[in-house]
C-alpha cells in the first residue's frame, strides 16, 4: 500500500501532528478501556462493554469526518470514536459509575450507550441499528437544509453529513435496511460504517448472513460499498476521507465495512470461551490496531520510543485522574429519576 | 366562520404551518402527488415542492426513524402512518426511540416530531385498516396522544402539535373525516394538548370519550336528554397522553356516574385508565359501578357489514349503556 | 428466446393441455377481476382490488409448483395465484361481499387477503411483507422436518417449499429483509416473487429504491435473484421452475422479479390518474399478458380463435353463476364477529 | 422435592419438551453454543443439537415470524427475545400476525407459538434492559399473556405454553432468575393457563402482583402481618391474558379493599385493568379506594443506582402501601 500515489491515499497528506493525534486518541481510549475491565474486576462498576481491537477504524473514521460538527450516532463499541469527537477519560468514567453530572444522560443510561450534544453526537439507546434510519434522518436534514436554501452546503461549521457505526449482526434488523434505503434512494450525505468483527454475542457471522463481505449489501441500495482493513488505521482513513468527500459533494452514501476483531469479551457479562477459540484470539491479538500503529510510526520516524512511552505515562496519568474524579462524585439524588420526561420549550 | 369537514381542518393545519416554518416538511407514503389515500396532504405538493411533501418509502419504521432524525436536526417532520394498523413496524422507533430520547439524553436531544394516522372502524376496513392503537402508546411516557374530535380542535391541536417540542401521535378517527363538520375559524388559533373539553353540561352522569366516540356520544346525549330527560355531561378527552385528571374528577364530583366509551377492545384498553383513576382519586364520588362501553375482545374489527356493526359502540348502543347507568 | 434449447426452457415440455389449463386460470381470473370492477361501480361492493395485468408472473409461477402441497403466502394481488390453486370465482364472489361461509376468513377479513387451508395457502393479513419472514418460517419448517427424517425430502405429497409474493414496494419494509437473510442464511427451500409493477399505489419505484432491479437486492442474501419478463406466462414459468428445483434439491432460495404492470388503479379506492400518465397505461395495455398468452397459443396452434371464444363463454357463464351465488347467499350473523379468537385444542 | 431457581427449572421445562416432541424447537440469538445470555438454553444446544436450538440472526421481527411461521406448518417453536425491551421490532408480527392468525383465518390457521423473555428492573440494566412490557400485550386479544413467580409455575406454565394451540408470551422475572427459589418436581405436570394463584390467604385486603412483584408481594405481606398483624390475601395473577376475573373478585368479595402492584410504569399499565374490573363487577365489595402501586410514569428504569432503586416498587414500599390501605 505504501507504494500507492498520493492521490488515492488522502493518508499520505496527513501531517506528523495529527498522526500523533491519532495515535494519541486510540492509546488513551485502551488505557480507559483497560482501566475499566480492572474497575469491573474488581467489583467496584457493574458493567462495561469494550472498543479494544476496535480502535483503528474508530479513530480512522473519525478523523475523516468534521469532528464535532458533523452529525454522529455511535454504537456502544464507539469509545475510540467518541474520544476522538471529545468524550474524555473523565466523563467516561463517570458513566460507568452512574455518578451525578454523568455527561450523556445525568446517569440514566449504562454506560457506553453515547451521547453529547456538544460533539453532535446522538443519544444512543441500547436495541441495535435504531441509529441508522435517524443517522439518515439526519442527512436527510441536512440535504433538506441545503435544498431550502438554509445553509449554504459548503459551510464547514454546519452539519454535512451524517456517520453512523454498528456491528455486522446489526445489519440483519430491518431497521438497518430501511434506513440504508433511504440514504439510497435520496443520496443522501451519510455514511454507515460496519464494525464487522465476525461475532455477534457468540454469533458467528456465518449464521449471520450469507454474503462474504457486508459491504456486498452496498448493491442493495445503490450506495457505494467498500471493504477494508479495519485494524489499519490510514487504510480506514483513506476509505472513510473518499465516503466523506462523497457525501459532502452530493455523490451519496457509502457503507463502509471494516474488518475487525474485538479483544475481549462481548462484554463484562460474557464468557466468550464458550463460542471463541484462543488460538483464534490469540491471533488477532498479534493484529492489535494499536500495536500496528505503533510500529508504522516507529519505522516512518514519527514517534520515537521515548514519545510512544510518554504518551503512555500521560495516558495513565489521565486514566488514574479520570477514575478518582470519577470515584469522588456522588450518585444523582434519588428523585433526579423523575426529571426530563417531556421538554417544555419548542 | 366557515363550516368545513374533519379532514379539511387537519389539511388547512398543515397548509399553515408548512407556511410559517420552512423547517415543517410532509413525509409518508403516498402523501405527494396522489395527496394522501384519504387525502389530507391534498395540493401541498403542488404548493410546496417535492422537498417539503415527500414520498416515503413502504416502510414506516423509516418513516418515524427519518422523523426523528430530521427532529434531532431540529426539522419539524410531520409523518404519516397510512392507517394507524400500520404503525406497528414503527412501534420500536416510536417507543425506544422517539419516546426516550429527550429523558435518556438527559435534555440534550429532543424529538418534535408528529405522526398523524387515521384509526377507527366502522368504514368496512376489516381487520387491518380500522384499528384503535391509542392505548399501545398511552402507556409511553415521553409521549403525548392527541385524538380530536371537532374539526376546531382538529385544527387547533394539530398546530399545536406541529409546534410541540416532544413526539406527538396524532391520531384522527377516520370514519369522521368527512361525516364530521363544524366551525372552523380562517385566523391563526391553537389548542393546547393537555387540556380535556366539556363537550356536553351534565348533571346525571359522565360519559368520557375521544374521537369518532365522542362524536357519537354527544349524539347520544341529545338522544336520552330528548326521549328520556337523562342530562349526561360529555367530556371529550381529546389529549390521552399526558390525562387531563382534573377534568375527569371534577366531572365525576358533580355527576357521581361514569361511562367510559371507545371503540378498541375492552380490555387493557385506555378506558381501563380512567376507570382506574376514578376506582382510587374519584372513589369517594362514585355512585356507581364505572361501566366501559368498548369494543369486544376480538382481534379486530370484522370486514362483513352486520359483524362490523355489532362490533362496533354507535350511538343508539352508547344511549342503552346511558340509560342502563342511569336508571342504576 | 424461441430458439433456446428446450433444456434450458422447461416450458417447451408442457403439454397442450397444460398450457390450455395456464390460459383458463389466467382467463378465469381476468373476467372475475372484471366483473368485480362492475359490481364496485353498481355499488354491490365496497372494495376491490385487482390482479389485471399481473396474470402472467401469478400462473406461470403457480405451475411451477407442486399445487395445493406447497406453501403459498400470497399478496393482495395474488387472485390468479390463489385462483390456480384451487380458490373458485364463486369463493372469491363471496368474499367480496363478506357473506356467511366465506372461504378465508367466515367474512371477518376484506376481500384478497386470501387465505385457504385445503389449498396450503396461509392466510394473510394487510400490512405489506409480514408474510415474507412467515413463509421463510414455513421453509425452515420444511427443511426442519426433513433433517429431523421426520419428512422425506423427495415425498412430493408433503409441502418441498414455501412461495409468497409482493409488489416492489413492499420491499423497502425490514420485514422483507429479514425474511430473505433467514432464506440465505439457512439455505431455504423458499422463492420470494416480487411483482414489479413500477408503483406502491402512486409511488414510483425511483422513490422506492435506488437500484434497476428488485433482483439485484439477492445479493445482500446469498441467493439466486433473476428477473424475468412478468407478462410472459411461459418465461416465468421456465426461471419459476429452475427456482423450484433448486428448492427441491437443497439449492436454497431464489429471487425471481417479475416485470410488469397493474392495468388498473391501485384499488377501487385509487385514483391513478394522479400519478399515472394515460399514454403509459396504454401503452402497457397493447402488452397484456392474456393477449400475449392468446397469441402464442394461436402462432402454436395449441388453442384455435374458437375454442378461445368457447373459453370465455364458460368463464363468463361461470363468473355469472358465481355472481348470483355470492348475492344469494345470506350476510353472517353479527355475532359471529365473537367466534374463533383462540384455539382450544392442540 | 428438589430446591431449584426459577432460571432452572425453565431450562428444565424447555429440556423436557423438546425431549418429549420432535416438533419442539428453539430460536433466539445466542441460544446455542452460549446457552442464552442468562443461560436459560444452557446445554441444550450439546444435548439436542443445531437443528433444534438454533442461533438467529440479530433480528427479532424475523425470530418471531420465523417461529409463526414454522407454527403454521405444525412446528411447536420456542422464541426467545434476549430482554423484553428488544421485542418491540417485533410487535408488528406478535399483534398483527401471530394474534389475529387463528380469528382472520376462521380457525383454518393457528399459532402454537411461545416468545419466551425476560423482563422488569432491578438489575442495573437502565432503561433498555429493564422493561416492563406487559401491557402492551394484554391489549391484545388472541395472544396470552403469563407471567411466573416461582420456580414450579414457571416449569408447569412453561410447559403448558409450549403445548397451547395459541400464541404465548411468556415473560421471566429476569431479577428473579436466581434469587427466586423453590420446590419443584422432577415428574411430568403442567400448570394451566388461566387460573390466578391465591399465593397468600388474608382478610384485611388484597395484594394483586404477578412477577417479581408477586414475589416481593408475598415478603410484604409476611412483613406486615408479623410487625403490624395485618392479614393480606396476596393474589399471583400468573396468567394475564386472558385475566382470572372470578379469581379477583372472589378476593375482593372477601378482603374489600385492594392494591396493584407492578414495576411497569402507572399510566395504561395493566394494574388499569384490574382497577376498572373492580370499579365496576367489583364496586360493591369495595371498601376503600383501588390502589396501584407501579413504577412511576417516566420512560423507563434509570440506571444509577439511587434512581433505580427510587423507580422500583420493593417489599418495603409495597409495605408502606399495605399499611396506608389497611389503614383507611
Ligand atoms: C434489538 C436488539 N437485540 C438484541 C440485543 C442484544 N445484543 C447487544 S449487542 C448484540 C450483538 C451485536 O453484534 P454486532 O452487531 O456484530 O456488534 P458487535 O457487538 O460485535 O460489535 C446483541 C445480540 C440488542 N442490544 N438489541
Ligand atoms: C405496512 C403497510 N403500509 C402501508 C400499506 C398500504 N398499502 C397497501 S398496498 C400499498 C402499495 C404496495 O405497493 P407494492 O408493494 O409495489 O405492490 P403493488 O400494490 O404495486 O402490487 C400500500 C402503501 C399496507 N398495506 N401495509
Ligand atoms: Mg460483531
Ligand atoms: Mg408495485
Amino acid at each position: 500500500m505504501q507504494k500507492e500515489s498520493a492521490v488515492a491515499r488522502p493518508s499520505a497528506h496527513l501531517d506528523a501532528d495529527t498522526l500523533r493525534q491519532m495515535y494519541w486518541i486510540m492509546l488513551l481510549s485502551r488505557r480507559t478501556d483497560e482501566r475499566a475491565w480492572v474497575l469491573h474486576r474488581q467489583g467496584k462498576i457493574a458493567f462495561h462493554i469494550s472498543a479494544m481491537g476496535h480502535e483503528a477504524c474508530q479513530v480512522g473514521m473519525a478523523f475523516a469526518i468534521q469532528r464535532g460538527v458533523d452529525y454522529v450516532n455511535p454504537y456502544y463499541r464507539d469509545l475510540a470514536l467518541v474520544m476522538a469527537l471529545g468524550v474524555t477519560p473523565a466523563q467516561f468514567m463517570v458513566s460507568l459509575f452512574g455518578k451525578v453530572g454523568e455527561y450523556s444522560s445525568g446517569g440514566r443510561q449504562m454506560p457506553s450507550h453515547f451521547g453529547y450534544r456538544p460533539a453532535n453526537i446522538i443519544s444512543g439507546s441500547a436495541p441495535v441499528a435504531t441509529q441508522v434510519p435517524q443517522a439518515a434522518g439526519l442527512a436527510f436534514a441536512i440535504k433538506y437544509r441545503q435544498q431550502m436554501g438554509l445553509v449554504d452546503a459548503n459551510d464547514a461549521t454546519q452539519p454535512r453529513l451524517a456517520l453512523t457505526c454498528l456491528g455486522e449482526g446489526s445489519t440483519s434488523q430491518g431497521e438497518w435496511h430501511e434506513g440504508m434505503n433511504w440514504a439510497g434512494v435520496h443520496k443522501l450525505p451519510f455514511i454507515c460504517m460496519v464494525q464487522n468483527n465476525e461475532y455477534a454475542i457468540s454469533v458467528p457471522i456465518e449464521a449471520q448472513m450469507a454474503v462474504s463481505n457486508v459491504a456486498d449489501r452496498a448493491a442493495a441500495y445503490g450506495v457505494t460499498g467498500v471493504v477494508v482493513d479495519g485494524n489499519d488505521v490510514l487504510a480506514v482513513y483513506d476509505v472513510a476521507k473518499a465516503a466523506v468527500e462523497r457525501a459532502y459533494t452530493g455523490g451519496g452514501a457509502t457503507l463502509i465495512e471494516a474488518k475487525t476483531y474485538r479483544l475481549t469479551p462481548h462484554s463484562s457479562d460474557d464468557d466468550d470461551r464458550t463460542y471463541r477459540s484462543r488460538e483464534e484470539v490469540e491471533t488477532w491479538k498479534k493484529k492489535d490496531p494499536i500495536l500496528r500503529f505503533q510500529n508504522y510510526l516507529l519505522e516512518n520516524s514519527i514517534m520515537t520510543q521515548a514519545e510512544l512511552d510518554d504518551a503512555d505515562a500521560r495516558a495513565k496519568s489521565i486514566v488514574d485522574a479520570a477514575q478518582a474524579e470519577a470515584e469522588s462524585t456522588p450518585y444523582p439524588a434519588p428523585e433526579f429519576a423523575l426529571g426530563a420526561v417531556y421538554a417544555e420549550e419548542n | 366562520m366557515p363550516i368545513i369537514t374533519l379532514i379539511e381542518a387537519i389539511r388547512i393545519a398543515m397548509d399553515e404551518e408548512l407556511a410559517r416554518d420552512p423547517r415543517v416538511f410532509i413525509t409518508g407514503e403516498d402523501v405527494g402527488k396522489r395527496g394522501g389515500v384519504f387525502r389530507a396532504t391534498q395540493g401541498l405538493f403542488e404548493k410546496y415542492g417535492p422537498t417539503r411533501v415527500v414520498d416515503s418509502p413502504l416502510a414506516e419504521l423509516s418513516i418515524v426513524a427519518i422523523g426523528i432524525g430530521a427532529a434531532l436536526a431540529d426539522l419539524r417532520p410531520i409523518c404519516e402512518i397510512q392507517f394507524a394498523d400500520f404503525i406497528h413496524p414503527a412501534f420500536n422507533q416510536i417507543v425506544n426511540e422517539a419516546a426516550k430520547m429527550y429523558y435518556r439524553s438527559e435534555g440534550q436531544w429532543r424529538v418534535p416530531l408528529v405522526i398523524r394516522s387515521p384509526y377507527g372502524g366502522g368504514i368496512g376496513g376489516g381487520l387491518f385498516h380500522s384499528q384503535s392503537v391509542e392505548a399501545f402508546f398511552t402507556h409511553v411516557p415521553g409521549l403525548k396522544v392527541v385524538i380530536p374530535s371537532t374539526p376546531y380542535d382538529a385544527k387547533g391541536l394539530l398546530k399545536s402539535a406541529v409546534r410541540d417540542p416532544n413526539p406527538v401521535l396524532f391520531f384522527e378517527p377516520k370514519k369522521g373525516y368527512r361525516a364530521i363538520k363544524g366551525e372552523v375559524p380562517s385566523d391563526e388559533y391553537t389548542v393546547p394538548i393537555g387540556p380535556a373539553r366539556v363537550a356536553r353540561q351534565g348533571k346525571d352522569l359522565t360519559l368520557f370519550a375521544y374521537g369518532m366516540m365522542a362524536y357519537y356520544a354527544e349524539l347520544a346525549a341529545e338522544q336520552v336528554a330528548r326521549q328520556d330527560g337523562i342530562d349526561t355531561e360529555v367530556i371529550d378527552l381529546r389529549t390521552l397522553l399526558p390525562l387531563d385528571k382534573t377534568a375527569i374528577l371534577s366531572s365525576i364530583q358533580k355527576t357521581g356516574k361514569a361511562l367510559i366509551v371507545h371503540e378498541a377492545n375492552l380490555t387493557s384498553g385506555y378506558g381501563a385508565e380512567i376507570a382506574a383513576v376514578l376506582a382510587d382519586d374519584g372513589f369517594h364520588y362514585l355512585d356507581a359501578p364505572v361501566k366501559r362501553l368498548c369494543g369486544p375482545d376480538v382481534p379486530g374489527v370484522p370486514f362483513s357489514h352486520p359483524m362490523q356493526e355489532f362490533f362496533m359502540p354507535n350511538p343508539d348502543k352508547i344511549a342503552a349503556a346511558i340509560r342502563d347507568l342511569a336508571a342504576y
